[in-house]
């Protein structure tokens, strides 16, 4: 059953499904599964995917319709989609086996961030080099010890001329190794209340910038994460988004931001990756094991309540109306699932789950690697999903604390 | 049609609740379910004053025509307050049978007396094995005179001794079939067994060459009646959905009040996770309740999976909250003054009925085509 | 496999076991079920049988021989058996299908509590008709409101020459309706310390005595507690124990009482209840259902854990060593255990669940009564193991700060 | 026999503890499961300074004569430590496979090289279906010049690349039979594959017409096999035990360490929960595996019976401590550099070789004759 929009977002639907049908590059579908989550994977074929031609050329006819960070308003280059324009390419992309090209944290964080912060000059400066791809951001607000507790910031800025130099740490950041810019808190203040003396600072990322990277290796072998040691790292005071000692206020206009569109595509994976599941099960004749049936069932309902939630938060979205408190319960709902999920599969695999995939690909090998299958990577890297982002635990706490109305804990000096 | 309902609908819920507060509260339901009966005063005014039996029947039949979706909200706000009465059975078993045989001359038989609430009505499905498969109905329907009698026995028969008419699947010459039967009529002898949930009767049903009434062709029934299934266990969930929210509710109102150890014990992790984990049941139960009664109002293609899936959901759901509740509620949670017990019965009944997870997890598979 | 307890407990085996073949009358063990769990449950053959010549012929044997109260010191008239003898003396009866006649809450606690504290009168005086079943004891020890907080005793007893009157309310008294005397907690002095004031009184429970007695009656239907209201109940001071003031001292060496011999009886009634279930699948044909298959092997597995614990537990009292810290995760084990169960055991009922047993008999049957099948029962029942002699919660409490060593929460004025 | 350890069995155990902790540290276990070795030292120092190779092998064939109990405790201090060594490859599936037999030529070939620590070796059973039944064995053993030819192929050979003789389950004229062959042995090639569990080697052996030497009767396997197989999961339990162990003790100190929110993270009631929960688990396991090591030293009627439950027993328990000790470790406990992964996918791989919880839960029921 597909929802129905109304005639506006139908149209809307139409062209798309046009337009990709134009502009699509012949063989880029199957260059390798693009819909397939890749959060925490080692996947060879989506790797070079991103170096082919078709690629470069699908990325270049989007970039030239305004399709990439096409939510953006227009005088930044955008195309003010909605969550409903957003979902719907999206979703059609999805179907037609094409890559959306999004500018990750550049997209969702900093260039929100600097809309709202940022000076003339700086929107000038800093989006353009967004949508273009020129400048691809990670986030730099974690710091080691600190945990859940951000304003901890202990990583230093000094002003120094017209230069701001930072030293110190950052650790979990995603998506470190495509990056050649980072979003970052510093202290600028050390005298100042804790959320007072926080710079926001958009740092060249690279070594030649005094910035010692260092994949965090993960359970699944893959370095997703990484932790960088700053030693003296520089950038203009330009690249202060609004103004120095006002970085916890931008910060928080970034994470405010909301990442609609999102919704109903986790969904679709899901869905697709709940039909890989059942091939995998008829593969090792288990499909008519009826042990094996009840938790493709089980998996099958989770995947349709996930994408109710989807459909309920863009109906939400259209009609204007702030999402739920059953938000919150979004994350936990999820991440336990999906840790089922993998459990299921590597049980199906059986004994074949044992051996891992050989490594067939050059990308960030090295002797010693640890490259897990499709559903062992789900089943390892999923453990991580009730961990971060606020564990499992806070999140029961806040929904029982901010939905429930139930007490918080006796000794709760929270961060 | 959208995820969210609208405006109308929560007023129509507000007025719902209101009215299920004051109408059925605990002592009123335990008054009905000592009696094993329902209040029919009460089911007037329900008709009079909200026009919930005509809610979803076609305005041609007396009613006034609104969709599954609202029905599903009054399903929940009565299924939260445990009403005691057939409205289970007469709206979503017996009115929705024969409004998916889609004959105008059965809906005229019956739904204008429901939609005007002065008829009661159930519908009579599985027999003495207890199995919910329509290919396992063995009763026997016998042209005789120009109408039928009817030869068998119907078990587990919801509110089946109290309400006035019988909606009967019934093997015919035809096929499987549906055929209305007075209550009261020559050859139909009722008992009222004793449930495990006392606010929802259960009735083994002997009929002895009793007179029925044909409704639709022979054979129709054959196609009607797994969509009736459907959508009567899409009904069920948001009853469900009702109970579990009440649950949840008194548990974690129950524990904000309680104190152990110089605290109450809803400052407890113990406590307030085992909330948001009900809360987290009720949500997913609530959406899934919202796109499975959109489902049976658009009788979508995706109703016989959607309808598996959330029979194992609601169920899984309401059980999980209704024991908790007791868990959570301590000593006084298990004893039978406590209406936590109420809840507890009618969850682990409605999980029961109309087969349990597994045997809808097995559907699901089945109907996914897995 | 059995346990091999050395050639000394084999001959008692053997001993017992020619006993019980030469005593026990005819018929007795087809009269019922005796080795059912009856906890909780309304059942009339059991009732019946209680009320049997062949059952009173037993149990006027079983007191003839000493077999009554057996491992109480022979002084006392009991025959000092040791927890070995118990549970063979158990085992067997079970397995020769009889009943053992033992003495409740008057064998268990009030026995030792009067042979430990009480004067050689009181000793002469109580402890005879203990084993004689001329008194039959319930506990008072739990008032409303109180919860786990056993020290926090309400009710009054007030001296009145050489007698005490006592005032006020218990509730949660387990047996209640079969008996004729309850051991109470009362206050006695309300100026001293919360632990200090406390006296222990053997008090006549009847109407007369101004006990008026309530059920209390559990969601199964059932009233297994009681709810009492005293109002000036008398008895003489010769019937408080340990002295004046010094009740919670008493009460407390109650408390310590070894429980020993039930150990691995639990396993053989557990055994016994999964072979019923498995019978209950193959009545509903589902026994070659895989997912039911499943449930059951769940099932057995958990049996095998309760029996082995039991084996344990024989093997450490045998051996003269204190039970290990794993005896503390018995209680949250065979509790979450027997609801599982339960829910499973309707499971496999299906539709045959929804429908009660009809009440066939006069024991304290009301109309509006409420009467449970077996698995109902179980099912209905099951759900207070988790609540009562301290909520799982607690269980697991004490099990993370005890035996782990993990900190109290951080208010925990625990009484 | 009683389910309490002697003196003399905890004595064993705390000099193992101590062993094994200096042996086999987190940076050595790292060390070789990089290499996909084994120090050969350690392992000698296993047989010269402990005895622990020839513990359970009788005096006759060089070993002194312990029962299966005290293996258990080898296995599960061991397991404890995740020693990467053939340990479990050698004593409790080749050497266990040859005593099964009750040939005493078969037993002189391979056991006193075993117990003095000069010999490693494994059994080779299941074949590329991955399926755990022996009836599954197609591997072909041809008679040749007085002795045997092996062809095909075995898969998911335990430390099948690095042990010097490899027993090998094969069908012989006279049905289902083990076979010695040399590891090194013309015809034999075997491929380390990349485990999940990198702390165990798992091959792949292909037999093309390699020369092997009949072990006891043809076709005495049919028997000995099955009662090996349970055998060596009765040690794989005690294994997982200490594993499940000592997953839950690292939990536990780490969360006594951390403070998150002014507190350490052990004192919120969500961590106690989890480590009781952890606690019941390893304990009942415990008792579970004590049970299990006698009836395996007894040959106990009921030993088919306790080994498919402690297959899905200490798994399950080993899994939820593995899995929950990575949690209560937060960010640190999903790093490559922390050992909690170490522990998950050991407890992983254990869950799944031999067959899982569902294929054992399913023998048991079969076993039991229900």
């Amino acid at each position: 059953m597909e929802l129905d929009l109304g005639p506006e977002a139908n149209k809307f639907r139409q062209e798309i499904r046009t337009w990709i049908a134009d502009n699509a590059p012949e063989g880029l579908a199957d260059l390798t599964d693009w819909n397939a989550s890749s959060f925490g994977s080692i996947d060879e074929s989506f790797d070079n995917a991103l170096q082919s031609p078709q690629y470069a050329e699908w990325s270049d006819r989007l970039l030239k319709a305004g399709m990439i960070c096409a939510s953006w308003p227009k005088e930044y280059g955008g195309q003010d989609w909605d969550a409903i324009q957003n979902t719907i390419f999206a979703e059609e992309a999805f179907r037609a086996g094409v890559p959306t090209v999004n500018r990750g944290f550049g997209e969702s964080m900093v260039g929100p961030s600097v809309m709202v912060n940022g000076s003339q000059e700086q929107k000038d400066h800093f989006l353009p080099r967004i949508i273009s791809g020129q400048d691809v951001y990670c986030q730099g607000f974690s710091e080691p010890d600190h945990g859940s507790d951000l304003a901890s910031v202990s990583t230093r800025g000094i002003i120094d001329g017209d230069e701001i130099v930072i030293t110190g740490q950052k650790v979990w950041t995603s998506g470190y190794f495509r990056a050649n810019m980072i979003f970052i808190l510093v202290r600028t203040d050390t005298d100042a209340p804790k959320h007072r003396g926080i710079s926001y600072v958009l740092l060249p990322f690279t070594a030649e910038n005094g910035v010692d990277k260092r994949p965090l290796r993960m359970i699944s072998g893959a370095a997703e994460f990484g932790h960088e040691y700053f030693d003296g790292s520089r950038a203009p005071i330009f690249n202060i988004i609004g103004g120095i000692n006002n970085g916890w206020k931008v910060a928080m206009t970034t994470l405010g931001h909301e990442r609609s569109g999102s919704a109903t595509i986790a969904s679709l994976r899901y869905e697709k990756q709940f039909w890989s599941l059942v091939d995998l099960a008829r593969k090792h004749g288990r499909d008519k094991d009826p042990v094996v049936r009840q938790q493709l069932a089980w998996a099958y309902s989770h995947v349709q309540v996930i994408r109710y939630q989807g459909l309920r938060i863009l109906a939400q979205i259209a009609a204007g109306k702030e999402p739920g408190p059953e938000a919150s319960a979004t994350k936990l709902f999820w991440s336990d699932y999906e840790q089922r999920l993998g459990e299921i599969a590597v049980g199906i695999e059986g004994a074949e789950a044992l051996i891992r995939a050989e490594s067939t690909g050059p990308h960030e090998r090295e002797p010693g690697d640890y490259i897990p299958n499709f559903w062992q990577n789900i089943f390892l890297f999923s453990r991580a999903h009730t961990i971060y982002s606020g564990t499992n635990e806070i999140q029961r706490n806040i929904i029982s604390e901010r939905v429930l109305g139930m007490p918080k804990e006796p000794s709760a000096a929270r961060g | 049609m959208e995820l969210i309902h609208t405006d109308e609908q929560e007023q129509l819920r507000s007025s719902l609740r209101k009215f299920f507060e004051d109408k059925s509260p605990s002592s009123e339901v335990r008054r009905l379910m000592a009696e094993g009966t329902y209040d029919k005063t009460v089911w007037k005014q329900m008709a009079d004053q909200l026009g919930l039996q005509g809610l979803a029947i076609p305005e041609e039949y007396g009613g006034s025509g609104y969709t599954f979706v609202e029905l599903a909200i009054v399903m929940e706000e009565q299924g939260r307050a445990l009403l005691v009465a057939p409205y289970f059975a007469t709206i979503a078993l017996a009115a929705q049978a024969v409004l998916d045989l889609g004959d105008a001359d059965a809906a005229q038989a019956l739904l204008p007396g429901i939609a005007e609430g002065t008829t009661t009505a159930t519908l009579a499905i599985t027999e003495q094995s207890g199995n919910w498969d329509i290919d396992s109905i063995s009763l026997e329907a016998r042209p005789a005179d120009g109408g039928y009698t009817l030869h068998g026995v119907k078990s587990y028969v919801i509110d089946g001794a109290i309400v006035d008419q019988l909606v009967v699947a019934a093997k015919a010459p035809g096929g499987l079939s549906l055929f209305l039967v007075a209550g009261d009529a020559a050859g139909v002898t009722r008992v009222n067994e004793p449930p495990l949930d006392q606010t929802r009767g259960l009735a083994t049903i002997t009929f002895d060459g009793a007179q029925a009434t044909l409704l639709g062709a022979e054979g129709a029934a054959a196609t009607s009646l797994p969509i009736t299934m459907n959508k009567a266990i899409i009904a069920l969930a948001a009853e469900q959905l009702g109970g579990a929210r009440r649950a949840m509710e008194m548990a974690v109102e129950y524990t904000k009040i309680r104190e152990a150890f110089g605290r109450t014990i809803a400052s407890f992790q113990a406590t307030k996770h085992k909330a948001a984990n009900m809360f987290t049941k009720v949500e997913t139960t609530k959406v899934s309740v919202h796109y499975g009664s959109w489902a049976a109002a658009d009788n979508s293609d995706d109703l016989p999976v959607v309808a598996s899936m959330l029979k194992a959901w609601a169920s899984e759901a309401y059980f999980f909250c209704a024991a908790n509740n007791i868990q959570m509620h301590g000593g006084i949670g298990f004893t039978w003054e406590h209406d936590a017990h109420l809840y507890l019965k009618r969850a682990k009944a409605s999980q029961l009925i109309f087969g349990d997870d597994a045997y809808h997890f097995e559907q699901l598979a089945d109907r996914l085509g897995v």
